[in-house]
């Protein structure tokens, strides 16, 4: 048994401590008891709970989904029960669970979020808040948070004083320099930043001649954007000191490999979980047989093994040196 | 200050599913396949230990539709349990080939092990006194009405299993139902039985039916429910239909799929597919 | 036969008259060439080159591809026989075509970028340019050029006063707000416009531990981004008045249609000839056939169909309206 | 004024391919599937009229490894034409279940349809007056080295083929080769032929050789390299590889298979996959 646990908040002394690197994403795992009845939900490293809002929301118009190639959009429109009907209902039965319950919050103000951490810092059960800044910012004429270095710190400061729970700040890929943001969100006080959320995307009904979605955009998420998450957590993890959670498309071993290797402490699954349920407690004993398999005593010894070994400068997406002559010979090894 | 308390009264909460739906994913060799209906399949797999006498018509499985290490069609696609065999341990689908997910379906062979999760969603409900239960079916909506006779008959009731097709050919052949079942026709051509809608049939047959249940496609639940708006008596006989939409989880985890009903909104993955036609909102 | 014929330079006395919307992509179809020999390349609307810089370029070490789930990575470093290279070659081959050929032209500076478009104005065979601003502004400190609205306009600026040929410029996907970019090139004099240029992502080989391309980072393409790519169009056509030309993951009619209903007069396919080279010509005969079906005199009258009727403002992503009732019946009719 | 003239005579230029390739893209069913050499799979499918007669040895065609409707794996994947049946107007393709692609296609039955596009590449070259031909395999590197045989042996060549594997099962049967081939082999374990690497035979027949055509993994190609510089006398005899890249296009368009040669940057899908070794900058 290789040590897979990692404290995604080691900054904070409340900590957030994980058994195993592996968490369901919010808003593809519920509140965690819709899989409890298909799979063993206690031995998942933590998991994200559906995104909650201040008041109850009934979500958007119908259809919701749609799949894409290797990918699916979603414009579900965050429709949960608020955070009192929240809280009346899932702190008191997650503090009865093993595994920890990571609350993912979204807000249209600065002072709603920091409301909202104010009340989960009190709840038992609530292991960590994450903050979805890929919301729109009503007082900013609807721009969202995340795409902005400034507003994506002012959140996270003000979420920051609210509470002592662990604050994973989890970052929007429509900003078009991630590094900037997730540093601005680090020095506001994140304890961790999580990456990617949704790309914006659009799918067209050809029959129908308007988009699939009612709410025309969706987010667009599983194996397709995998490439873009890699790199964004590259980049991030290239400049941050604290933990990165990387997530985007991960299905298998590798994929989960290829985020840790990119500098991610820890993982989330979640449209693949959607296709096969039993594949990301699998993912665990999978990693778990690698690192035996490589002779690694603990997942530590590959996060970021291929980042450059300096970090780079803020905001570039420097690669790795490559290969300093031309390696004929590696390059054929495949065969 | 914030205000956090909800503004609205509305049904969002009840949305979430309380229940934990116990579901398996499960590796089903495929054991038969045959041609029926035109173009469909049936499909017949080996379920695990007890699930072909636990599963309740209605309910239906979600199949993965492409093979390892191709992750294109991503997303499971749901399929009605046709018939459950408890004692050969198998269920069978019903595949209409329509899309990518449905025509790689139909064309797997015997031996194929498919990667399935069910059995999900809530199944029809039949009273425990209605002992005349009228099937309404159309395209391979058969599929769900067929286990709903299978197990009708099995409880001693009395079935009248009405289905609507364009020609003969596309009809469910009456050999894949139990003798016992009074099968009515209705054909666009005039081919087989009635010619014209199959809910043309429905008025003569509603003051018999202790119960209806109807799948099938939009057209055939639009005339459904202006029949049944004309010739119920005080909403008498219920109906109950099973509906379709876009699914991603099948657990009520994604909320991908919900339907909007007098209680509000629902997963019709888990609080559905069948709902009462008068509980829905259209 | 539907009219397919679409001129994509309206504003211009040159124009830029296309039998058809079907486009070859730069990068994707060498010169015309190199497919001369599989397909019937004449048939083509038009192809567009690959990117030609000032300088002959090496391009970058190997690897510089790799595949992705439903996507691709390259990496090719613009390799390109540079300017001079290109015109003793390719224009008096072209000027015997009868397919319009259009050139991409990228360079690191707007000056260069002028003086390509010099060059190229007095070519035979060259029927218009293609501005390839996803690439380091070097005096911007590297900073891509399509990210910014202001250094986008700049290029078009300077090659739109350097030649009366039809100017098209490509725009990045990596801009936060893709309309603002489209609006700032229109102004500035582009012809048309084109999206979506390769969004960037990484992959890591996890045997290696390093990124697969040596170069480290590489464009995403292929079906993979096609929501991304149909939500920018979809964006740009609201707010620009100019053709925009739409691509990214295009392999179907069905592909083709939903470019077409977000509002681009024509479309570009790239990675999608590499899996199936022969499709592309097919696509025009479909694409005649469709609309003949669909009783369509001409392809103009879907442009635009899922488009909400009036153009949304700058930047926004406003979706179609929703349907006004939740149509359950309509829902439900694909069973 | 910006200068626009080449700072550097390379070879840029070279890389882009003049030469227009004829190939096709095309519909082939397979007719034949045999296993061979431990897990590996012998394809054959019908190749359109004159195709089998046209290629020549070296050459490969690129497969779609996936079902129509799906977009994943997205590329073509090369082989390498093992066999070409001119009367039965059939190739033969040599498949490796390795990663995505070859697992499906190695998966596939007799019947179905594959889209293939080829013949690709320059193929291997024989000096005209070269009598005796060494061949060097090391594990599917041994596809294209069949075909070459046949080819030679067809024009009254010497031939001698030497493969290397790990165990006597992963060799090529020698049933597969034409009887007039001297076929010599080496083990990693000593359960058939000479116990170690293959190359280690190669100085015996550098002499007799008047070519050498090499194909197979890298390890190969570096101790073939080093056998060559110890054993060959004035460059001689010339030693042709068949190497390997990530390809997309396999028509020269995409520039991301390129090899760098003394001659420069060359495309291996259309001016390779085969060069003469010691052209290769490695
Ligand atoms: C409860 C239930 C029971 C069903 N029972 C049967 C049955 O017994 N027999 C049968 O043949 N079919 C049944 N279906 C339909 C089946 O699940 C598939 O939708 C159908 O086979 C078409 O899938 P496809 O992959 O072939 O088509 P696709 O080409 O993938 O899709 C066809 C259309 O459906 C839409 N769609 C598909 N999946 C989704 C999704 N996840 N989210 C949003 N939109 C989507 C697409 O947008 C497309 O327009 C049932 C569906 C449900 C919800
Ligand atoms: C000229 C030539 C001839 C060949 N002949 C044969 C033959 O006769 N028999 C045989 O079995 N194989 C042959 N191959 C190898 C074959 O093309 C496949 O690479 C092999 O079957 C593995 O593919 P896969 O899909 O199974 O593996 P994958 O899992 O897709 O890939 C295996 C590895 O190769 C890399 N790779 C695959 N495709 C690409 C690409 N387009 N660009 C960059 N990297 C890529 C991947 O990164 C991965 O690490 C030949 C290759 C070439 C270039
Ligand atoms: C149906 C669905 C609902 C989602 N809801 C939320 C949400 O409420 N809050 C949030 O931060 N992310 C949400 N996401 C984004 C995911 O958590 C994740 O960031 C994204 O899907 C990329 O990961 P994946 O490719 O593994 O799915 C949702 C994703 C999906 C598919
Ligand atoms: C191998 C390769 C090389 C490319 N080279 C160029 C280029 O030189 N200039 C350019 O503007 N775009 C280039 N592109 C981007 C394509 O033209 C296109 O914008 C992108 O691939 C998205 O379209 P697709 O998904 O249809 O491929 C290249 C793409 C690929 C795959
Ligand atoms: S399919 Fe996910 S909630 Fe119903
Ligand atoms: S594979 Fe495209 S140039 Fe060789």
């Amino acid at each position: 048994m290789a040590d897979l646990s990692v404290d995604l908040a080691p900054n904070n002394p409340r900590e957030l401590r994980l058994a195993n690197p592996v968490i369901a994403a919010s808003g593809c795992f519920g509140y965690g008891l819709e899989y409890a009845g298909v799979i063993d939900v206690q031995r998942l490293g933590a998991f994200v709970s559906k995104g909650i809002t201040p008041q109850p929301r009934a979500g958007n118009a119908m259809p919701r989904i749609t799949e894409t190639p290797a990918g699916m959009l979603n414009a579900i429109g965050l429709q949960n029960p608020g955070l009192r009907g929240f809280v009346r209902k899932y702190p008191k039965l997650w503090e009865t669970w093993r595994v920890p319950a990571i609350v993912n919050i979204s807000a249209e103000s600065v002072s709603e979020f920091a409301a909202m951490a104010r009340v989960l810092d009190e709840q038992p059960g609530v292991a960590g808040i994450e903050v979805n800044v890929s919301c729109p910012n009503v007082a900013a004429g609807g721009f969202c948070f995340g795409w902005d270095a400034g507003m994506s710190a002012d959140v996270t400061r003000a979420v920051r004083a609210a509470t002592t729970l662990p604050v994973i700040v989890k970052l929007s890929p429509g900003a078009t320099d991630i590094a900037e943001i997730a540093l601005a969100v680090e020095e506001a006080g994140a304890d961790a930043v999580s990456l990617i959320n949704t790309l914006v995307g659009m799918a067209i009904d050809t029959r129908l001649r308007r988009p699939v979605l009612a709410n025309g955009t969706g987010g667009l998420s599983g194996p397709a954007v995998k490439p873009v998450a890699v790199r964004m957590v590259y980049q991030v993890a290239s400049v941050v000191r604290v933990p990165v959670i990387g997530l985007g498309g991960i299905v298998s071993l590798d994929d989960a490999l290829e985020f840790f290797m990119a500098g991610a402490s820890a993982i989330q699954v979640g449209t693949a979980i959607f296709a096969q349920p039993s594949r990301v407690v699998r993912l665990i004993d999978e990693l778990d047989a690698w690192l035996e398999s490589e002779g690694c005593a603990s997942l530590a010894e590959v996060v970021g093994a291929a980042l450059p070994t300096r970090p780079a400068g803020p905001g570039t997406a420097t690669a790795a040196e490559p290969p300093s002559e031309f390696d004929f010979a590696a390059a054929l090894a495949t065969r | 200050m914030v205000d956090l308390e909800p503004r609205r009264t509305d049904a969002t909460e009840e949305a979430v599913a309380d229940v934990t739906v116990r579901a398996r994913e499960f590796e089903a060799e495929v054991v038969a396949v045959e041609s029926v209906m035109l173009d469909s399949t049936l499909i017949t797999v080996r379920a695990p230990n007890g699930l072909a006498s636990q599963v309740r018509a209605g309910q239906f499985v979600d199949v993965l539709c492409r093979v390892d290490g191709s992750y294109d069609p991503l997303l499971r696609r749901p399929y009605s349990v046709y018939r459950a065999d408890p004692s050969a341990e198998t269920l069978t689908l019903l595949v209409r080939p329509y899309g990518r997910g449905s025509q790689w379906l139909a064309a797997q062979g015997v031996g194929t092990t498919l990667d399935v999760l069910g059995p999900l969603g809530n199944g029809f409900s039949v009273a425990p006194r209605s002992r005349n239960l009228l099937m309404l079916a159309g395209g391979v909506g058969a599929a769900p009405l067929v286990l709903l006779s299978d197990h009708a008959l099995a409880d001693g009731r009395n079935v009248t299993y009405l289905m609507g097709a364009a020609t003969a050919e596309a009809l469910l052949p009456a050999g894949q139902l139990p003798s016992d079942v009074e099968y009515v026709v209705a054909t666009d051509d005039g081919s087989r039985g009635h010619r014209g809608f199959v809910t043309d049939l429905l008025p003569e047959y509603l003051r018999w039916a202790d119960q209806v249940f109807a799948c099938g496609p939009g057209p055939m639940f639009r005339s459904l429910r202006d029949v049944s708006r004309a010739h119920r008596v005080g909403g008498k006989p219920r109906v109950q239909v099973s509906v379709e939409r876009g699914m991603a989880c099948g657990l009520g985890a994604c909320l991908g799929c919900v339907v909007e009903t007098r209680q509000g909104l629902q997963t019709s993955c888990v609080q559905g597919p069948v709902y009462d036609m008068d509980d829905l909102v259209w």
